[in-house]
């Protein structure tokens, strides 16, 4: 595209043209920018929310009703705290790091598509590889970091860190594979599409993809039990252990943000990404008004806890997260009641219906994913470093790989019977099953390899 | 598209950037990243040539330029690394031996 | 002129983190600076319109083999290498090496602007208006007239990863 | 330039002006650091650092990330055949691409079992 | 690794040989948290001594206090009441379920699973109300006196701790779920930190660790103090000695813990709760070695008497400054992260190891 | 060696401060049972101790195993006795090792429960120390004494029982007692460069190494 701009009428016309075509994309990268730390801050509210609840606890509840402000007062206090450059770091890199970890998972946020109407990158060819590759390169700013504290911890941490991250991605990238291999395009619509038109959600037709990328995505995020970067217990705090303040802070969005982009993949490739459940089942379509209903229960609950609270603020607060939800509720209903009520407006309410529910559900789906994650990280404990990395390589790699070929066999058997949507099931099934053979084969496999020799010599103590 | 002839400038210049690099530094690590800019600058010319005639053969090219510099990658630092556990050192001119 | 202030911004940034990087001490801050002088290139694949190179460029230049190269900094002892002097005598020769080749090149360009029509026809040459350049159209060339490249390809890598893993592992 | 890459550029200045100019920012907001001595030092345990960390590390580390850009290459490779597999198998030319991806994962396999035998896969 | 680091529990300095991340040879550097006890016991009488020995093992200071009690009186050559007996055998188990608690939920936290800690504070949370509602103290309780105890058992005691057994079968089972089938609490724990027989005895490694190497050795039983000859129950003990395998003992371990408090409520006998003793004690020269079953292994008090209201010389042996010992033997040929399974393991307290 | 089987008997005690005497020790209840060979087997639980009130509790020992002990070691074996139920053999410094072996590998004395010094200033050999071992096989404990003066050193018996090793270096780091082939003797809960050994009894209770303490801590006293 070249805009030749010529003349001072030209230029206006060419900015008001610009912003005409952008406004969409620009003010959802403001959006992001802006609202992204505080849904981070949020997220991890509500993680330690359900910690605390799963742990017999309260979790934070001191800021605001039910530590509803604890984000922003955990905000302010980092912002405003010391700031400490260890004297042997590299300065520069030390300031470079974190910025490039933040930046590479929020410019990985740029192409998604929450719901339909939503999205910066704006049906760019290559979609879904945009979100992958650009995420990936947030491992440097964990390996730099590392590196520019100078301190054993640091590097190590990176280092093991960084070691874990390419490890997963690769099986990630084939479980990706497998998914594009449905989809036959790149494009993060068009994907969505494909999973419409099929209608049915690829994690039924590819299982074994799903759970590579399930596993995949928890130890790209760095999440228990492949938290070994920062495994407190031996590393301290990995590569994080010499930031402090603020800049620890953004690793901390980074690597939230980071949660946030893999279960968005996630939920765009096998999820059916803003799709209602069984979208194209129109028996199933009162499920459209699943979501104001569970928004207004929310309010009511909200105003139900409101005389329990102790002082007025909170009370009023309170009443104000419930005003929120009715709010919201009010606009997730409008779209689908107004054509019960008036037939005729169906048609204009009509991308207002796919934006809006579009982006509900997709959000819902990010947060069904991203809750798994909090509850495995509550149950599991850790896997050891060589643990971990053998899960990925003699696990994950193969398995991955074969599934490839065997989603590949399953359409070309599907193509041969004309089976189309729920009929491929019947033979993506059997794959996955296979896929699940040798699964089980290569862990057996790995048991016999696993038999460690005995680790305790002879005593040799008694020398006397 | 611009004129093509700034693509080849700008592939000349990282080109000889590389080549000066190759050329002067000791370290070997260093080296090697200077090929890859070399690499680099070929890919900008192929992409830009295969923009000029509309043929994606150009980028085909400097999609299999890329792996290639992958495969370049991992075996030239796996023979540092092997010359490192050896010899202490990451030096061009100290590598005078052709076995250890 | 959007096009024109992208590729000078992006080749900008490409010369100059190249300058920096072949001249800078510390070896990592090289690697940072190849990397900007990386994703400066990628920019400009995006700008020619190749997306899939460009992703390509990012995941695979960037995400994978910068990421080696971090890895073998790291692993190799820095502070030894930083203590000894990093350039090497045959400066002058790389300065002559370097004139030699810009001048050769320069000579090609001038003699070409003196005779046009004799010289390289590509200056001329208006850029192609379809848009062959996406995903698509890469896979359907690689995987149509180049399956051969492709397949010996993976020997190319298969003798790589061996290779290196020789190289590094540890003779016992 | 692709026009729906201009957005993304813009955006891509945003983000990464955002921590950087909150970093700084946050500079203005906090109270000077007055820290001096060892809490400028890395954290050690509290036992003064005995060497720099910059150190070497185990070459298992460039093992991985050597066979992480050849898979990657893999990757990338696969996903432009990935895309174009489903017009395959509806041309019912779908046997052909497996065969031809087959022959390309079988070769790289050939490499993953021999690195599996030689137990370069093994971290410990 | 340390002193100050997340998973040394206290101040523990372990230097490594590495091997890349194979770990060849270990020294542990302690000393960090010595007080000097046994100096401090030569100073002061014999009464004033026994709050000291709380603060060794803090987190089971009940156990502590109860062997030096019981030493001074064996070189006083009396012995406690029944009473008294019985109610320091309860609140000792109690203790020694609130110990192994603490160990399972710092222990897990080492290897990465969060959950079990605050499920484990919570049932020991009940203990130390106990102590308490008995003392008036939870950690450092001072709780028993020479020659028998100074508090009478409060009147909801026995209800109490019945309440708190009958709660705690289905915790225990909640913990075992969470870890003992899990996969990856055994990939992390089995086979890691082996200790043969031979090695612990060698080692003088005592209580649980030992047992877990399969030698049925438990000084309740062995050398009965206390009211323990009046109770049934089992000594857990492992086969191969590993990480695992003491996870597993302790696991029983508290089970047995609770047998033993059930049995020991049903009939508490009246009586007396402190022996004849005088206010001044002055024992007659000799020395004593006492050892009793602590939490973490024997704890002995080597205790050599002049004649006078002070101790000549008290020497303790604490579990684990003796078993930490055995840190090097079992961490050799691991992996750089099963160093934290292993110390975790071992339950150390460093203020024991220190004194 | 059971307790039981012990007879008073009386034997020369030149002990030093602690006078001789030949009072009868504390009616000996059945303790253990003689051969607690399992140790798991649970013994019988011992008898209320009588209230006698005991006056002096150390006696002469002399049975089957100091009998035993003697014809092996002869003069190795300075005096057997018992105190408080407790059989006590003080033996010659110089054969500990070998005698150590001998306890671990005949008499079954397999663990080492402790081991420790005490300080008599007063007497010409000021230390005592102190090793409690345990037999698993018979489910008792046997205590072994040497005597050392103030610069004698004292063979170490890691080779014998590996657990001696950080117990040594505890007795080395407060009562400054050298033992001989020890692997690693040097401090280990004072601070490597500490002068002056806490637990000997002409160490103040509140003395410490102040130029030590001055110079890593910064600070004029650490009381």
């Amino acid at each position: 595209m070249s805009l030749e701009i010529g003349t001072d009428m030209n230029a206006l016309q060419a900015t008001n043209e610009f912003l005409r075509l952008y406004w969409a994309p620009l003010l959802c990268g403001v959006a992001v920018v802006a609202i992204l730390p505080l849904i981070a801050g949020y997220i991890v509210l509500v993680e330690r929310k359900i910690m605390a609840d799963m742990q017999a606890r309260l979790g934070p509840m001191r800021v605001g009703p039910h530590g509803l402000l604890q984000p922003i007062a955990d905000a302010v206090k980092l912002l405003i705290k010391e700031d400490i450059i260890p004297d042997n770091a590299d300065k520069l890199v030390f300031w470079l790091a974190p910025v490039l970890s933040v930046g590479a998972a929020l410019l990985s946020l740029a192409g998604l598509a929450i719901g339909p109407a939503f999205q910066i990158a704006q049906d760019i060819n290559i979609g879904i590889l945009f979100v992958v590759g650009i995420s990936a390169m947030g491992i440097f700013g964990i390996v730099l970091g590392g590196w520019a504290s100078n301190s054993h911890y640091s590097l190590m941490g990176a280092l093991r860190s960084s070691a874990q991250l390419v490890s997963y991605e690769t099986a990630a990238g084939m479980a990706l594979v497998s998914a594009l291999l449905l989809t036959g395009t790149l494009n993060v619509k068009s994907i969505v599409e494909a999973q419409n038109k099929e209608g049915i959600w690829f994690v039924l037709l590819a299982p074994v993809a799903f759970f590579t990328y399930l596993v995949a995505s928890i130890a790209e995020t760095n999440r228990a039990p492949f938290d070994l970067p920062e495994a407190e217990s031996e590393l301290v705090a990995g590569y994080m252990t010499e930031f402090s303040g603020f800049r620890w802070s953004l690793y901390f969005l980074a690597e939230y943000t980071n949660m946030i982009v893999v279960a968005s993949v996630a939920t765009t490739l096998f999820l059916g990404g803003w799709l209602r459940p069984f979208a194209r089942v129109p028996w199933l379509s009162f499920l459209d008004f699943a979501p104001p209903v569970l928004i207004m229960a929310i309010a009511a609950y909200c105003v139900l806890r409101v005389p329990k609270q102790p002082t007025r603020v909170q009370q009023l607060f309170m009443l104000a997260v419930a005003g929120l939800c009715f709010v919201t509720a009010l606009v997730l209903a409008v779209p689908v009641v107004l054509p019960i009520i008036k037939p005729s407006v169906r048609e204009a309410v009509a991308p207002f219906y796919a934006g809006i529910h579009g982006g509900f559900w997709f959000i819902f789906k990010v947060s069904v994913y991203i809750y798994l994650f909090m509850w495995l990280r509550f149950t599991l404990p850790r896997y050891r470093f060589d643990q971990l990395m053998r899960l990925g390589w003699h696990f994950l790699i193969p398995l991955s790989i074969i599934n490839v070929l065997l989603v590949g066999v399953a359409l070309i058997v599907g193509a041969y019977f004309h089976l189309q949507g729920w009929g491929l099931l019947l033979v993506t099934t059997p794959a996955a099953i296979l896929a699940l053979v040798a699964a089980f084969f290569i862990l057996a496999v790995e048991k016999g390899h696993d038999a460690r020799p005995d680790q305790t010599a002879t005593s040799d103590f008694y020398v006397g | 598209m611009l004129p093509i002839g700034h693509y080849l400038f700008l592939s000349l210049a990282l080109f000889i950037i590389g080549v000066i690099g190759v050329v002067t530094r000791r370290n070997v690590i260093v080296v090697l990243m200077s090929i890859e800019l070399i690499l680099n600058a070929v890919n900008i010319n192929l992409v830009a040539f295969s923009r000029l005639y509309g043929d994606v053969a150009g980028q085909v090219f400097a999609l299999f330029i890329i792996a290639d510099a992958a495969a370049e990658a991992a075996v030239g630092l796996g023979i540092i690394i092997a010359f490192f556990r050896n010899r202490e050192t990451v030096l061009a001119d100290e590598m005078d031996l052709l076995k250890w | 002129m959007l096009d024109k202030i992208l590729f000078y911004f992006f080749a900008g940034v490409a010369v100059g983190s190249a300058v920096l990087m072949v001249t800078r001490r510390n070896v990592v801050h090289s690697a940072i600076l190849l990397i900007t002088a990386l994703l400066a290139t990628a920019g400009i694949f995006l700008q020619l319109r190749a997306e899939f190179l460009f992703i390509v460029q990012i995941i695979l230049y960037v995400g994978g083999i910068m990421v080696l190269f971090i890895f073998v900094i790291m692993l190799v002892n820095l502070d030894v290498a930083l203590q000894q002097i990093q350039f090497a005598r045959q400066k002058w020769v790389a300065l002559l090496v370097a004139l030699a080749l810009a001048g050769q090149v320069g000579l090609m360009f001038w003699s070409s602007r003196k005779m046009p029509g004799q010289g390289l026809p590509v200056l001329t040459a208006a850029a192609a208006e379809h848009l062959p350049a996406n995903s698509e159209e890469v896979a359907k060339s690689l995987f149509g007239s180049y399956l051969l490249p492709f397949e010996i390809a993976s020997v190319l890598l298969l003798v790589a990863m061996i290779g290196a893993v020789v190289m590094a592992k540890k003779r016992t | 330039m692709q026009s729906a890459y201009i957005p993304v550029l813009i955006y891509a200045a945003l983000v990464m002006a955002f921590p950087a100019v909150t970093l700084v920012l946050a500079k203005f907001i906090r109270p000077a650091s007055t820290s001096f001595g060892a809490k400028l030092k890395p954290y050690e345990c509290g036992i003064p650092p005995e060497s720099d960390a910059r150190g070497r590390y185990s070459v298992r580390f460039f093992i991985v990330a050597m066979l992480f850009v050849i898979f990657d290459v893999e990757t990338m490779f696969l996903i432009p055949w990935a895309i174009l597999y489903k017009g395959w198998v509806a041309a019912h030319q779908g046997l052909f691409a497996l065969v031809s991806m087959v022959l390309f994962l079988g070769i790289l396999l050939v490499g993953y079992l021999w690195l599996y035998k030689k137990g370069a896969l093994e971290w410990a | 690794m340390g002193p100050q680091h997340p998973s040394t529990h206290g101040v523990l300095r372990v230097k490594l040989k590495l091997d890349g991340e194979r770990v060849i040879g270990s020294e542990c550097i302690i000393g960090y948290l010595h007080r000097g006890v046994e100096k401090i016991a030569e100073n002061r009488t014999y009464q004033q001594f026994a709050p000291y020995v709380d603060r060794m093992d803090y987190v089971a200071a009940v156990s502590s206090g109860l062997g030096y009690c019981e030493a001074v009186e064996k070189l006083l050559v009396v012995e406690a009441p029944p009473r008294a007996r019985v109610i320091r055998t309860i609140l000792t188990e109690l203790q020694r379920i609130a110990s192994h608690l603490l160990w399972l939920g710092t222990h897990a936290l080492d290897i990465g699973a969060l959950t079990p800690l605050f499920y484990c504070f919570r049932e020991r949370e009940e203990i130390l109300k106990i102590f308490e509602k008995y003392c008036g103290a939870r950690l450092t309780t001072h709780a028993f006196r020479i020659g028998g105890l100074q508090y009478e058992a409060y009147d909801t005691l026995e209800k109490d701790v019945e309440r708190f057994c009958k709660d705690f079968e289905s915790r225990i089972v909640e913990y075992e779920t969470l870890l003992t089938q899990n996969r990856i609490w055994i990939g992390r724990t089995k086979g890691v930190g082996i200790l043969t027989a031979a090695d612990a005895i060698a080692f003088g490694v005592t209580g649980p660790v030992l047992r877990a190497s399969g030698v049925k050795w438990d000084i309740r039983k062995a050398m009965p103090y206390a009211a323990y000859d009046q109770y049934k129950f089992e000594i857990p003990v492992g086969t191969t000695g590993d990480t695992y395998d003491r996870y597993l003992v302790r696991m029983e371990e508290m089970r047995q813990s609770r047998l033993i408090c059930l049995q020991a409520i049903e009939n508490i006998p009246s009586g007396p709760i402190m022996g004849k003793v005088g206010k001044v004690l002055k024992p007659p020269p000799g020395e004593v070695y006492h050892a009793i079953e602590a939490p973490k292994g024997e704890i002995g008090y080597y205790i050599v008497s002049d004649g006078t209201v002070q101790p000549y010389r008290v020497h303790i042996r604490p579990p684990s400054f003796i078993n930490l010992q055995a840190f090097d033997r079992m961490v050799r040929g691991h992996l750089v992260a099963d160093v934290v399974a292993i110390i975790g393991t071992i339950d150390i307290v460093l203020g024991e190891v220190d004194r | 060696m059971a307790d039981e089987s012990k007879e008073p008997k009386p034997v020369h005690v030149p002990t030093g401060d602690k006078p001789a005497s030949s009072t009868p020790p504390v009616s000996t209840p059945s303790g253990k049972p003689a051969d607690a060979s399992a140790p798991a087997a649970p013994p019988k639980p011992p008898a209320p101790a009588a209230p006698k009130p005991p006056v002096v509790l150390q006696t002469p020992l002399d049975n089957e195993f100091v009998t035993r002990f003697r014809a092996k070691f002869g003069a190795a074996l300075l005096e057997a006795m018992e105190d408080r139920k407790q059989a006590i053999l003080i033996v010659e410094r110089a054969r500990l090792v070998e005698i150590a072996l001998h306890l671990r590998d005949d008499e079954k004395f397999d663990m080492l429960s402790d081991l420790t010094a005490v300080d008599w200033p007063k007497r010409d050999r000021r230390f005592e120390v102190v090793l409690n071992v345990y037999s698993f096989a018979k489910n008792e404990r046997l205590r072994l004494k040497v005597l050392a003066a103030d610069a004698e050193e004292v063979p170490s018996v890691v080779g014998v029982w590996p657990t001696a090793n950080w117990q040594e270096r505890e007795v080395f780091d407060m009562f400054g007692i050298v033992f001989s082939g020890h692997p690693d003797l040097k401090r280990i809960l004072l601070p490597d460069e500490w002068q002056g050994y806490p637990l000997r009894k002409d160490y103040d209770i509140l003395q410490q190494d102040t130029a030590w303490v001055r110079e890593n801590l910064g600070i004029e006293s650490g009381q």
